[in-house]
């Protein structure tokens, strides 16, 4: 399990294919992988956390609003310059996501899942409440500054922030801390008996997936150019995420990103036959059959099949 | 082996979409409400009309649509779309506040000519103002929330003191940006134009199941009626209104009753309910042109909403517009040049007579009156009796027992009169 | 590296039931004791209070004169007692190799991250408990009884103990199993290991102590060499279950 | 005073019957059904369908809600619950998934514009103040008769014992002859009607609207958080102290707040208690 040299080739091969694809695809699809890679980073972002610790979180937007709101508020209210906003935006997910969540982390399996969803909840009701002035209240914000325009240069950032994301986070997970990460998600009191301090490897786990939410989060809403809590802390949102990470594969770093392009590209292109709810019928319809057959994901049973065809020719 | 399927697949819609010498049209909005439904439908005639007629510079004109489920972040995926793998000419729009606001930064990264039919947002007429040039391709024909707010306070003079004699409020918001913007209107507009003492504000979330102590609450401050500000899941607040027989009168703002659809939704529990509404509403009496497009309507379509809701007229007469100024701008393309001729179409409908409705908008520089602000690229609008420069912002329409409804003022358009439920004493 | 555990007066109740109670058990550095009593006595309590897994009410527990109690679990395995389980906790979705490389792993995250791992000592780990070079990559799920103990044993031998808890290392094993384990332990102990170890196995038991110590609902009730305690009344009215 | 009490009492009966469903399955079956909240849906509007567009009658159309979520129940325990073999973050997932997709089958049926319900019984009745009208009374009523017929089917009947047996340790439960799985079909079934008949109350309170799963899931999960895996008395306790801090923060304090302290309950209860305020073993 070690690195190989061919992990490294697979992966420029990756990013030198994605680059590749502005001379070769219509700009409509490219505006479609820019959403799905920012799901990716998403799902990445949750999949550090739950895929591999087995602590399941429904409230990952809880995350991701900390880092897109905090830019969104100092650049639209206090004039400060994106490049500081969004390293603060990505140092208040992970401080404010650690006050809140760290009691959360003695708790564990489902009520772990429904405490996160609570936070959900409840930071959708106090953006609303408190500081209107400051949030935008329910209507949220718009017109905050972009870091790009034009779909080609929104595509070359987002799959540059991506690939760097998905690439840190799989180096990270290839170390022994990945591996002790994944341990925890299989039996935390055998990694505690192990003589390794679970709270600490949770802490860094959390802190890890609050970097990345934070700031996917934070570019997210300069790629948008708007805020909007209701679309923000949505059920909905935190069911793409979860499904995305899972479809594609829990626990591995392409997983969520093969999941995030899969789900994304499914929902764009029915949009020309089906344009109306039937869309979501059968995207949710799909996701669901997928994950009942196969809850490891898409990586999963593409290892299968290329188990099947190695063992044909052998 | 996904990258090639993927490339191949992108590259059959790349074919697909690629265009043959025709107008494309996008729709943007929900295709599941009766909101979206009206101005699609209204622009599905107006097209429809103008092909029959021969096209536009001698091309048809065809219609594509996007669905946002009225939610931001897929209206921003659905404004992409039209732009880059439909590549629309124009755009119209059936988006509720927020996701208009959340692809607007599309449209002026764009440009592409749009038309937005249902949002009031007066924030997006002052991005207008801040930035003519990068908001060029944008219009609203629908009167600002501030125009109807305005018009509102007469309202109260009128009706509420003069005929019905109140002399307090208590002020029921929706814990929203709206409920805020309406409420500091009322509280610093009815007051003291109309005499009306606000007694309290009472601020509700707007995912609240259970009324019964928020009525309680207003009741106890002895006020004389309630104001109700509600956009979002009004139909709540009002039938339980209905439902508790709250023994006060309560007007104000109530978005869902604004669709025919509303006696049949709430069963009927909405009897006394009346809200403020942009023209034309239900039980606004039309004039022939408009009756003809209602009846043209009806005909084709036996789906809600029934009747075409006030942004349904807009899409319609809108999007006739658009087209008259892309034959005069030669195109879209030219956006300066599109914006320009669009400002300027001007379409009055008479009834009886009298000036009844009048779909323009705005100039750049002229001032209105009553409000005495600029409102470019807004649906023109009167503030005023007698209404011969325009229509009137709004109307007050209001639900009466028996399932009729009727408008109440102003008294120029009004049908019916002001009552109180019948528990009310 | 042998260590010396002291255990003062530790007090555990769950409930109404006492658990252990006013237990107390010294262990010299380098000696190996026998913890016996028949099902429910309290055996596994006695392990788990030493590791921290549950928290005695009260009482003393020192390793080396360094007091256990307030330390957490790793800290505790850091000071340097290890324990085995009853029922093996294999990481299912892990080889054999990535079981002991967890075991190997410092408590730092830094070097965690920085260093890889030591296939080298991984291997002589897994060879040392009898397993196979070609087994080494081989999932839980693919092992059989006997070698998820020798698993147990392995990823506790890593943590790099001076003191080992055993707990029922035979149960589910071959005479041939436990030959090999034995032979372990005997040269653990040769190398100066302390170790407390559990077994229903008596007779495997009996070569591997120094020592026995039986208990019963909690309570010691002889401590001594072994065919002493086990020719005690007490010790066999409760095996009788009286 | 008592206009709070009347109103907190009316509220909390109606949460109470909410959240007992969702109780039943997760403490016989250890599995959190994120679908829960659709049988409310799928209630809601199989009554609007029914009894307001068809214009049978309430009582018909209560019954065929109720119908319709039993099936559900039964349908989602067969296809999803069952496969997927009691791995509960797999379960609570799937069935995640199973929610949003229901909630698009119903804006397809029915389209994403709100509906009102018809009070089940017009009418109401004034005291001290407070408006009790007689649907929401009949609905409070409602909630306490099939909770007490719940808690008497558990305490006294064969299958209602072998539920408990199965909510204390489903392994011995399974040694002792009850057959887990019939046991578990039984409590999705029961759940699933239980909430579509939830629906029906729910929706008359508020509206119909395909969104209208998530609010009622909230509330049935603070119910199971603070009241642990919780008895069916512990449920109703629960169910109380949410309902009465809504209406006291809608009356005393504010009532945008109204949501916020359900959340700090239920956040503040997990971090103190992991297992719930009443976590007891048993229904």
């Amino acid at each position: 399990m070690g690195l190989r040299w061919y992990h490294f080739a697979l992966w420029a091969a990756f990013a030198a294919g994605m680059f590749l694809l502005p001379e070769i695809v219509p700009r409509g699809t490219l505006r479609t992988i820019i959403f799905a890679n920012f799901l990716a980073i998403f799902a990445i972002s949750w999949d550090t956390l739950s895929g591999r610790t087995g602590y399941v979180s429904f409230g990952h937007p809880f995350l991701i609003g900390i880092g897109a709101y905090t830019t969104a508020i100092l650049t639209k209210r206090f004039d400060v310059p994106v490049e500081i906003s969004i390293p603060l935006a990505v140092l208040m997910t992970m401080v404010g996501g650690l006050i809140v969540l760290l009691p959360a982390l003695r708790i564990k399996g489902s009520y772990f899942a429904l405490v996160t969803l609570a936070m959900m909840e409840l930071m959708y009701q106090l953006v609303q409440v408190i500081r209107p002035d400051l949030t935008g209240g329910t209507r949220g914000m718009s017109g905050l500054p972009t870091l790009t325009r034009g779909a080609v240069n929104g595509f070359y950032m987002s799959t540059a922030l991506m690939l760097s994301i998905a690439f840190t986070t799989w180096l990270l997970m290839k170390t022994r801390l990945g591996t002790a990460l994944s341990a925890i998600g299989m039996n935390e009191e055998a990694v505690a008996g192990s003589g390794l301090s679970v709270t600490r490897l949770k802490l860094v786990a959390f802190t890890a997936s609050a970097f990345t939410a934070g700031l996917g989060g934070a570019v997210y809403v300069h790629y948008l150019g708007s805020i909007a809590p209701r679309a923000l802390f949505d059920i909905n949102f935190v069911f793409t995420i979860i499904v995305a990470a899972l479809i594609g594969g829990a626990g591995t770093t392409i997983g969520p990103i093969l999941g995030a392009f899969f789900l994304t590209f499914l929902l764009e292109y029915l949009r020309p036959w089906l344009p109306g709810a039937e869309r979501y019928l059968i995207y949710g319809g799909v996701a669901l059959v997928l994950y009942m057959y196969q809850p490891k994901g898409l990586i999963y049973l593409m290892g299968q099949a290329v188990r099947r065809v190695r063992k044909g020719a052998a | 082996m996904t990258l090639r399927k993927l490339l191949l697949s992108t590259a059959l819609v790349g074919v697909a979409s690629a265009a043959s010498a025709e107008i494309k049209v996008g729709f943007i909005g929900s295709l599941s409400s009766d909101t979206g439904l009206s101005t699609l439908r209204g622009a599905e005639m107006a097209i429809e009309e103008l092909n029959a007629a021969g096209g536009v510079m001698g091309e048809q004109i065809v219609l594509v649509t996007a669905d946002t489920q009225e939610d931001v972040t897929e209206g921003v995926k659905a404004y992409e779309y039209l732009a880059e793998t439909e590549e629309v000419d124009f755009v119209i729009s059936g988006s509720i506040d927020d996701v208009s606001l959340g692809w607007l930064p599309r449209m002026q990264e764009y440009q592409i000519p749009t038309l937005d039919t249902w949002t009031s947002y007066i924030g997006i007429i002052d991005m207008v103002v801040e930035d003519p040039e990068g908001m060029a391709p944008y219009f609203m024909n629908i009167a600002s929330d501030e125009a109807l707010a305005t018009l509102y306070i007469n309202f109260g003079a009128d009706v509420l003191k003069a005929k019905m004699g109140f002399e307090s409020v208590v002020v029921l918001a929706e814990d929203t940006a709206f409920g805020e913007a309406i409420t500091g209107l009322v509280t610093e507009g009815l007051a003291p134009v109309a005499g009306i003492e606000v007694k309290e504000v009472i601020t509700y979330d707007i995912g609240t199941v259970d009324f019964a102590p928020i009525f309680s609450k207003a009741e106890s401050t002895g006020a004389d009626f309630i104001y109700q500000v509600s956009s979002v899941n009004s139909q709540v607040i009002s039938s339980q209104y209905v439902k508790l027989q709250v023994p006060m009168a309560m007007t104000g703002v109530n978005v869902s009753a604004l669709g025919l659809e509303y006696w049949e939704d709430t069963g009927g529990a909405g009897g006394g309910i009346s809200t403020l509404s942009p023209v034309p509403s239900v039980g606004f009496a039309l004039d022939p042109v408009s009756q003809k497009f209602v009846d043209d309507y009806q005909a084709k379509y036996d789906s809600r909403p029934k009747m075409p809701h006030f942004n349904g007229f807009n899409a319609y007469y809108g999007l006739k517009q658009a087209m008259a100024a892309a034959e005069e701008a030669g195109g879209f393309k030219d956006v300066a040049a599109w914006s320009s001729a669009m400002l300027k179409q001007d379409l009055k409908l008479e009834k009886d007579g009298k000036l009844w409705l009048r779909y323009g908008f705005w100039d750049y520089d002229t001032v209105e009156p009553v409000t005495n602000r600029t409102y470019p690229h807004n649906a023109l609008f009167d503030l005023e009796a007698p209404y011969d420069f325009a229509q009137p912002s709004m109307v007050v329409i209001q639900w009466q027992e028996d399932g009729t409804v009727g408008v109440v003022y102003p008294f120029e358009y009004a049908n019916s009169e002001f009552v109180l439920p019948s528990w009310v004493k | 590296m042998s260590a010396h555990l002291s255990i003062r007066n530790l007090i555990k109740r769950f409930g109404g039931l006492t658990a252990t109670n006013d237990f107390s058990l010294e262990i010299t550095p380098g000696s190996s004791v026998g913890l016996i009593g028949p099902n429910g006595a309290g055996k596994t309590t006695i392990f788990s209070q030493i590791m921290g897994e549950v928290r005695q009410d009260s009482g003393q527990i020192a390793l080396d004169g360094l007091e256990l109690t307030p330390l957490a679990t790793a800290r505790r395995i850091r000071a340097g007692v290890s324990r085995t389980y009853q029922v093996p906790r294999p990481f299912a979705e892990m080889s054999v190799a990535e079981n002991i490389r967890v075991g190997l792993m410092p408590d730092n995250i830094w070097s965690m991250i920085a260093q890889g791992p030591d296939p080298d000592r991984e291997l002589e780990l897994a060879l040392s408990v009898g397993f196979t070079k070609d087994q080494l990559e081989k999932l839980p799920s693919e092992l059989s009884m006997g070698d998820l103990r020798k698993l147990e044993m392995a990823r506790t031998m890593a943590t790099g103990p001076r003191m080992m808890l055993l707990d029922e290392v035979f149960a589910g094993l071959t005479v041939g199993e436990i030959a090999m384990i034995s032979g372990l332990v005997q040269q653990m102990r040769a190398d100066g290991m302390t170790f407390l170890i559990v077994s229903h196995d008596l007779k495997a038991l009996e070569p591997l102590i120094d020592r026995a110590v039986a208990i019963n609902h909690g309570t010691l009730i002889a401590d001594g060499p072994y065919d002493e305690v086990m020719n005690d009344a007490a010790v066999r009215a409760s095996y009788l279950g009286t | 005073m008592l206009q709070v009490l009347i109103q907190g009492l009316l509220l909390s009966g109606l949460y109470a019957l909410i959240a007992v469903g969702f109780t039943l399955v997760f403490s016989v079956g250890r599995v959190l059904n994120l679908a829960y909240g659709a049988y409310l849906l799928i209630g809601g509007y199989a009554y609007f369908y029914f009894a307001q567009s068809l214009g049978l009658p309430k009582f018909a159309g209560v019954l065929l809600a109720g119908i319709l979520g039993c099936v559900i129940g039964l349908v989602k325990y067969r296809l999803i619950v069952k496969p997927l073999k009691g791995d509960q973050v797999a379960i609570e997932i799937a069935t995640l998934i199973l929610a949003v997709v229901l909630q698009s089958a119903v804006i397809l049926v029915f389209g994403d514009s709100s509906k009102i319900l018809l009070p089940i019984i017009p009418g109401v009745e004034r005291v001290a103040g407070a408006a009790i009208p007689y649907s929401n009374l009949f609905a409070a009523v409602a909630s306490w008769v099939i909770l007490l017929a719940l808690w008497w089917f558990v305490k006294t009947t064969h299958t209602g014992r072998a539920m408990q047996a199965v909510s204390m340790d489903a392994k011995g439960a399974a040694i002792s002859g009850v057959d887990a799985d019939r046991i578990n079909m039984i409590t999705w079934a029961i759940s699933g009607t239980l909430g579509a008949v939830a629906g029906v109350f729910f929706a008359s309170y508020t509206q119909l609207y395909p969104g209208m799963w998530v609010a009622p899931l909230i509330i049935a999960v603070a119910v199971v958080i603070v009241g642990g895996i919780g008895s069916i008395i512990g449920t109703l306790i629960v169910a109380h102290i949410v309902g009465f801090l809504e209406v006291m923060t809608s009356a005393f304090i504010a009532p945008e707040l109204r949501g916020v302290f359900t959340m700090i309950l239920i956040i503040g209860i997990l971090v103190l208690r992991p297992k719930g305020l009443f976590g007891r073993e048993e229904i």
